[in-house]
């Protein structure tokens, strides 16, 4: 990028590089507030499809409903895409919160549409609610992660439904903690937009940005309360995968002890919620109008991100495989058969190939990481190599026909027989998408109410970037606070 | 150095004395280290050694082969009598070598040496030649039951003295001076012998001609088929 | 030359826990004299012990002996961890230990379910008037290296190669062919033989026990042991017949 | 930032330098003292080799003992090196700084040490070699199937891989010491070493490349590494509680735990012995502090899953080694001397502040943090090896004996020694990187704050 005069922003230039091309702070509340208050065609024509899609959804989970719930097959999908949205949405936060703790310039404009993706985790919450009826209780031969056995005295104390009490318990928090994330971190543009909007925006700014004036001990009260909700953020999160993984996988199919999978499934989530937020920085940009803040520099930070994360889907998967597959443990090697190299091969195939061949063997080259389109097809990559790795292991986990194999032997039983692929029908198909356009227009609503790109992320980055002669060149000074 | 750039201070006479006691600590435990190597390389070289491939050694009596085997015509098998029963060749026991020693040889010091040893019922302490380690089993019976008999083509034979390297099995049948090279010949059983012990029969001492390591054995049986388990030989 | 596929019989009913078997292995293995230090040490060697049991309470005690040796797994767990091919299955079906290739990592050891390995601590040293009898087919170990059970394989060898002598193939029990152990035992709770030969005692008997129970009628008497490992083992049990048997398998 | 201390090149080289090519009073000493213990070390290991592994304290079950707790330990203390250095280098993160070649050098000595370590367990160590494809003539080649190939293959890699690393970082300041050093051969040595290092513009060109090339190379190998250490134990089915899927990560985050650690550790006795107080500011300690606090959470995240999923199993073997661990002596004692000194102590140690600032806590609590992450690794190797386990005919413990003892005494002064010589013969705080963070450090003043700063060039 051309360097930049003291004098006054360069407009041939605005559209790469890392710092948005705007000389005072002034500029940049006004372009985005501007931004953020007209309603586009583009933004009333999304959520018109998303909302389409919401109702075909419905449809879908009516049609289910009428199976009823005491088979947990049919289910399957629906659980599936409970935990897509969990390993998506609910993960993109994550983007917000990682770089700002490591204090990174590049994620200024990032962080909010990160963030807004916690609006989809109420989402979430809604898909939870019927599953609390269609997962089995622990009496139905079982075992939970509390330690559910009925010949224990102590254990046999356990409620019967505790798993589903710990789960909507995170669930919640989880959510909540989101929100919290969302509207601290909004509240000086809330601030901002009730000084500068019009409308019934001002009114809802007003009321929500509190008694936000940006003092110096307010500011500092933000960015602590801000650290803390965003570890506690990443905590929970790991923690819902936990339990995620283990009640609605693990436990379900026989012999399937594998330690280290709910830390996979998060680290997955990871990878997702980045491809995620790089999918959506690149409709902002397309669509929303936001190609001066979203820049080369922000899709070159992210998709290294993406990047690593991808080899880390190797690293977890080949650790766990790689004990698994060794031991040779009948009931083991069952497992992997089932999930693996048996009728769900093609599913995991795509994953593995969407989700770590493709991106390692394209993203290895710097050329393609820093450039518009390379990310963003990654992470389209990515996000369906997630779905079909969530579909192999989700559907074949609900699909699994019997539960209480479990009870008796300690040893774990292998399996006598491989039992067929779970294939979706319409209702499934319906439900895949219903779930995904309801994400996309629980986010779309949010990013009405809160500008998806933070504007005193961008007013602060004017205070702590400088340009300044050094020798015979000149050079960006960038101070670090803290 | 570049003057001025930094000091070192001159140390008294106290730190000296530190000093001093220091560096012969220091000097002692280099030593207790050369020591202790060695002695680790000492436990390396105390691992029984097994293969004794050099001049053949002196033997208590001076048997010589040539005239037993090139002068006398006598098969290998004549005295060395387990070969084609068991897994040892056997040492023949000096009964044996009475059979004829009793009356030939008179005036000879070494058949004298020898008939005075058996007298005094003294073994005669040969030095063994060939030696593989204990922990291969190498049958010469199952050996000589292969080859013996099989048909082959008479090679132009190689000095394996002055090659160190191996004698294959149609060069085994040159040491009959009858055949000529490119004949196609049966091997006898004492032909057998000499693929790997050389030509014997013309050793004034004996001495091993192939390495018999490893590789050797391996070679040899890959090339004709046999099985290379580790078992085959190492239990 | 037909496909030799080792394996044994164990029969536990005919057991009676009275250690010739051990003995003989001792003895014809070359194995160090086990005395009270390497126990109290717990570096005794025995290829094959008698793994004892107690049922009942004090007056009314029994005891249940099973002969626990290395079971020749197909799929042994301690082969793909040698770093060094020392322990492999070979075309026999024998799981077997190369003593000269092993450079005693005892990661076998840690591996084998069935601690049936065992590692040479100390130099091996028989009394003066005991090292004539040792076996000279039997290698005698070092220290630093793993060794386990090898079905007797100098025997096996030695009757195949007298077998082929003859111009012959060898069958069970032909030409001294069967482990210490089996010979020794007096009450033949032990049978040895070759389970690829469909004609072979064993492979009969083995068939036959093994079977799986069908409709009403019972199975046989015969597992495996550990058989959730999937190790595949190519030695098989033959349970107690008393009816308190079933109650006290060698499961763990 | 207040605390920070602008030197002129000339102090640089002066402090950085002084070790180099002065020689302080406790030195020999040290040395002296070291090399003893290192002589005892390998007294004893010759005596093991004489008489054999009896003289261990190792026996029927537990058959691994000492020796590959230490190399665990070892292989653990490595990673740091590479992880503080690699990422910080590959994030930018100023601080990094001072402390990156304490961190490298550490791997390098430590890797050694880990090395020996195997030596020091197999039983015949004199055909060690055999790991190692190279034995054609006999037609037998290593069994890669097996973690003990795939271990020294990593762990070669790794210790190649992390010396150049080193080597391509010291290449300037060698030629600095080159230019200052005095005597016969010292210049000529350095001058060798230092592969004709004249500061030109391509040469630091090519300088900085190689080394983020080798960062983002060293990168993966170190992530294999210790994956691969794990799998030793994981991969068998025979020990109940090693069969975890979890061990390659659980082992990473606890070798990332006690390697920063040990860093720490480190900068403290190198601050102190080499009086470095100028350029190892508690604000870097402050940093490490930080640092450790979010990886030993997550460690104990992962220490934690390891135990919630082996008590799942609800299998009476699996359920008796946990017991064993957590409620019999000695290893109970052991369990809780784990527990609390490598997280309950130390982590709400760093939580405060003045802590995380001040050396000599962060000396001792990081000193805590390896005593119990060593003990870590024995309390997975051996109650694992001693449980109760079906046809498990011996049932004891195991004693470390007196030449374990020395043995693994050894290679702590190994360590110790190669730390100690090194920072004899080259400058320990990497003295191109001071001078250019000197050089890139600038502050901003925002108001009435002044934020620290740093140069980059304009993207």
């Amino acid at each position: 990028m051309a360097s930049h005069n003291a004098s006054g922003h360069n407009e041939e230039h605005h559209a790469e590089g890392m710092y948005v091309p705007f000389t005072s702070q002034r500029e940049v509340v006004n372009d985005l507030v501007t931004k953020h208050d007209k309603i586009s065609d583009k933004w009333l024509s999304g959520v018109a499809a998303a909302g389409f899609l919401l109702v075909l959804g419905v449809i879908g989970f009516v049609m289910r409903v009428n199976d009823g719930v005491s088979d947990r097959m049919v289910w399957a999908y629906y659980a599936m895409m409970f935990s897509f949205i969990l390993t998506t949405a609910s993960a993109a936060p994550m983007v917000a919160i990682a770089p700002r703790l490591a204090n990174a310039h590049w994620r200024r404009p990032v962080s909010r549409v990160a963030e807004l993706w916690s609006a989809a985790g109420i989402f979430s919450l809604l898909l939870f609610i019927p599953m609390l009826w269609i997962l089995p209780p622990l009496t139905d031969g079982r075992r939970s992660l509390w330690f559910y056995n009925s010949d224990d005295p102590f254990f046999s104390k356990v409620p019967v439904y505790s798993p589903h009490i710990w789960t909507t318990a995170a669930l919640l928090s989880l959510a909540a903690l989101g929100i919290m994330l969302l509207w601290l971190s909004a509240m000086p543009d809330l601030a901002l937009m009730r000084e500068h909007s019009t409308g019934w925006k001002q009114k809802w700014s007003a009321r929500l940005s509190g008694r936000w004036i940006g003092t110096t001990e307010q500011w500092n009260m933000l960015h602590h309360r801000m650290g803390i909700v965003g570890a506690l953020y990443f905590m929970m999160l790991v923690f819902v995968h936990y339990l995620v993984s283990t009640d609605f996988l693990m436990t379900l199919v026989p012999g399937w002890i594998d330690s280290l999978y709910p830390l996979t499934h998060a680290a997955n989530s990871l990878q997702a919620g980045v491809a995620t937020v790089i999918l959506t920085m690149f409709f902002l940009r397309k669509f929303g109008g936001y190609e001066d803040y979203f820049t080369l520099d922000q899709f070159w930070a992210m998709s290294k991100l993406l990047f690593a994360l991808s080899l880390l889907w190797f690293w977890f998967w080949f650790s766990s495989f790689n004990v698994f597959w060794y031991g040779k443990k009948p009931s083991e090697q069952a497992v992997l058969k089932y999930l693996m190299v048996g009728s769900y091969q093609p599913a995991f195939m795509a994953g593995f190939i969407l989700s770590f061949v493709t991106p390692l063997l394209v993203m290895m080259w710097n050329r393609v990481r820093k450039s518009f389109w390379g990310p963003t097809i990654m992470s389209v990559a990515v996000l369906a190599g997630t779905f079909f790795d969530r579909l192999r292991l989700y559907v074949a986990a609900w699909s699994y026909p019997g539960v209480g194999d479990y009870r008796v032997d300690k040893h774990e039983i292998p399996f006598d027989s491989i039992p067929a692929a779970n294939m979706p029908g319409v209702p499934d198909v319906l439900i895949v998408l219903g779930v995904i356009g309801g994400a996309v227009l629980f986010y779309l609503l949010a990013a009405r109410l809160i500008p998806p790109v933070s504007i005193w992320e961008q007013k602060e980055l004017m205070l702590y970037k400088l340009h300044k002669a050094y020798h015979r060149t000149e050079v960006l000074v960038l101070g670090k606070p803290r | 150095m570049i003057p001025g750039d930094f000091q070192v201070k001159k140390p008294t006479s106290k730190q000296l004395a530190i000093f001093g006691t220091l560096g012969v600590v220091g000097l002692g435990s280099f030593v207790a280290i050369a020591l202790g190597l060695t002695w680790i390389v000492s436990a390396w070289l105390g691992m029984p050694v097994i293969f004794a491939h050099d001049q053949g050694p002196t033997q208590p009596i001076a048997f010589p082969h040539p005239t037993h085997v090139q002068d006398l015509g006598l098969d290998c098998t004549f005295c060395h009598r387990n070969v084609t029963e068991g897994a040892a060749a056997t040492i023949p026991s000096a009964g044996l070598c009475l059979t004829c020693h009793q009356v030939v040889g008179d005036g000879l010091e070494q058949i004298e040496n020898m008939r005075e040893q058996v007298a005094d019922d003294r073994p005669i302490d040969w030095v063994r030649v060939h030696r593989v380690p204990d922990h291969v089993h190498f049958v010469h019976e199952a050996h000589i039951r292969r080859f013996s008999g099989v048909k082959t083509v008479v090679e132009e034979w190689t000095d394996p003295n002055e090659q160190a390297g191996e004698i294959r099995l149609g060069e085994a049948l040159r040491i009959d001076p009858s055949v000529s090279v490119g004949q196609t010949m049966e091997i006898a059983e004492a032909q057998v012998c000499s693929v790997c012990h050389g030509d014997v029969g013309s050793m004034a001492t004996v001495e091993q001609v192939r390495p018999l390591k490893m590789g050797d054995c391996v070679d040899c049986h890959r090339d004709n088929g046999a099985p290379t388990d580790c078992t085959t030989c190492h239990y | 030359m037909a496909e030799n596929k080792w394996g044994m019989i164990v029969d536990i009913d005919k057991c009676i826990g009275c250690q010739a078997c051990v003995v003989a292995c001792q003895s014809e293995n070359n194995i160090p004299i086990n005395e009270e230090g390497h126990f109290n040490q717990r570096r005794a060697i025995e290829w094959i012990r008698i793994e004892r049991y107690w049922e009942g309470e004090f007056p009314n005690v029994r005891a249940r002996f099973v002969p626990v040796f290395c079971q020749q797994c197909d799929d042994a767990p301690c082969e793909p961890v040698c770093p060094v091919y020392a322990t492999y299955h070979n075309s026999e079906g024998l799981n077997v230990q190369v003593y000269n290739r092993c450079i005693g990592t005892r990661f076998c050891a840690n591996n084998c379910p069935y601690q049936a390995r065992f590692f040479n601590f100390w130099e091996p040293e028989w009394p003066e008037s005991l090292k004539n009898q040792l076996n000279p087919d039997v290698t005698v170990r070092s220290r630093g290296i793993m060794e386990k059970c090898t079905f007797c394989i100098q025997r096996i060898r030695r009757s195949t190669r007298e077998a082929a002598k003859d111009g012959q193939e060898v069958e069970d029990g032909d030409r001294g062919m069967s482990p210490a152990c089996v010979n020794a035992c007096p009450t033949h709770a032990l049978t040895f033989g070759n389970l690829d030969d469909s004609d072979s005692a064993i492979s009969k008997q083995s068939k036959e026990e093994l079977k799986q129970p069908a409709g009403s009628r019972p199975g046989g008497r015969g597992y495996h042991m550990l058989e959730h490992l999937g190790t595949h083992p190519n030695v098989v049990y033959l349970k107690k017949v008393d009816k308190t048997a079933e109650e006290h398998e060698v499961h763990g | 930032m207040q605390e920070h201390v602008q030197l002129s090149q000339k102090k640089i080289n002066d402090d950085l330098l002084a070790g180099v090519l002065g020689m302080p009073k406790w030195w020999l000493g040290a040395v002296g003292f070291l090399l003893l213990v290192i002589a005892t070390g390998i007294g004893a290991y010759g005596y093991e080799i004489n008489k054999g592994l009896g003289v261990t304290g190792l026996n029927r079950p537990v058959l691994w003992g000492f020796y590959i707790t230490n190399f665990v330990f070892w292989i653990g203390i490595s990673h740091a090196g590479i992880m503080i250095s690699a990422i910080l280098r590959l994030t930018q993160a100023e601080w990094r700084r001072p402390v990156t070649r304490v961190a490298e050098v550490m791997t390098i000595f430590s890797l050694m040490a880990a090395l020996s370590n195997i030596m020091f367990h197999v039983g015949r160590p004199w055909r060690l070699f055999w790991v190692y494809p190279y034995d054609f003539s006999r037609g037998l080649f290593m069994n890669i199937r097996s973690p003990f190939v795939w271990d020294p293959s990593a762990v070669m890699t790794y210790l190649i891989g992390s010396t150049l690393f080193v080597y391509v970082a010291l290449i300037p300041d060698i030629a600095v010491v080159r230019d200052r050093a005095t005597g016969k051969f010292a210049p000529k040595i350095y001058g060798m070493l230092c592969l004709g290092w004249r500061g030109t513009p391509r040469q630091w060109k090519l300088q900085a490349i190689a080394g983020i090339l080798l960062s983002a190379l060293v990168l993966p190998v170190f992530v294999s590494v210790h994956s691969i250490v794990s799998w030793d134990f994981a991969v068998a089915i025979g020990v109940e509680g090693w069969h975890s899927t979890i061990f390659a990560p659980y082992f990473i985050i606890g070798a990332i735990h006690s390697g920063v650690s040990a860093v720490a550790m480190i900068m403290a006795l190198a601050m102190w012995m080499w009086k470095l107080d100028n350029y190892l500011r508690p604000d870097h300690f402050d940093a490490i502090g930080r640092l450790l606090i979010v990886v030993a959470t997550t460690w104990f995240f992962f220490f934690f899953v390891e135990w919630i999923f082996a008590l799942y199993t609800l299998e009476s073997p699996e359920l008796a080694l946990r017991e064993l661990q957590v409620f019999q002596a000695p290893y109970m004692w052991l369990f809780l001397a784990f527990l609390l000194t490598s997280f309950f102590i130390p982590v709400p140690m760093w939580l405060f502040k003045s802590v995380r600032r001040s050396p000599g806590l962060m000396f001792l609590s990081t000193i805590l943090v390896n005593i119990g992450m060593w003990l870590e690794r024995f309390l997975i190797i051996i109650p694992g090896l001693a449980r109760r386990q079906p046809l498990q005919f011996d049932w004891g413990s195991y004693h470390p004996s007196i030449v374990e003892i020395l043995v693994v005494a050894e290679t702590f002064a190994f360590v110790a020694l190669g730390m100690l010589l090194f920072s004899k013969f080259f400058p320990i705080i990497p003295i191109f990187d001071m001078k250019e963070g000197m050089q890139v450090r600038e502050e901003i003043k925002i108001g009435r704050r002044i934020v620290p700063a740093s140069i980059r060039e304009t993207p």
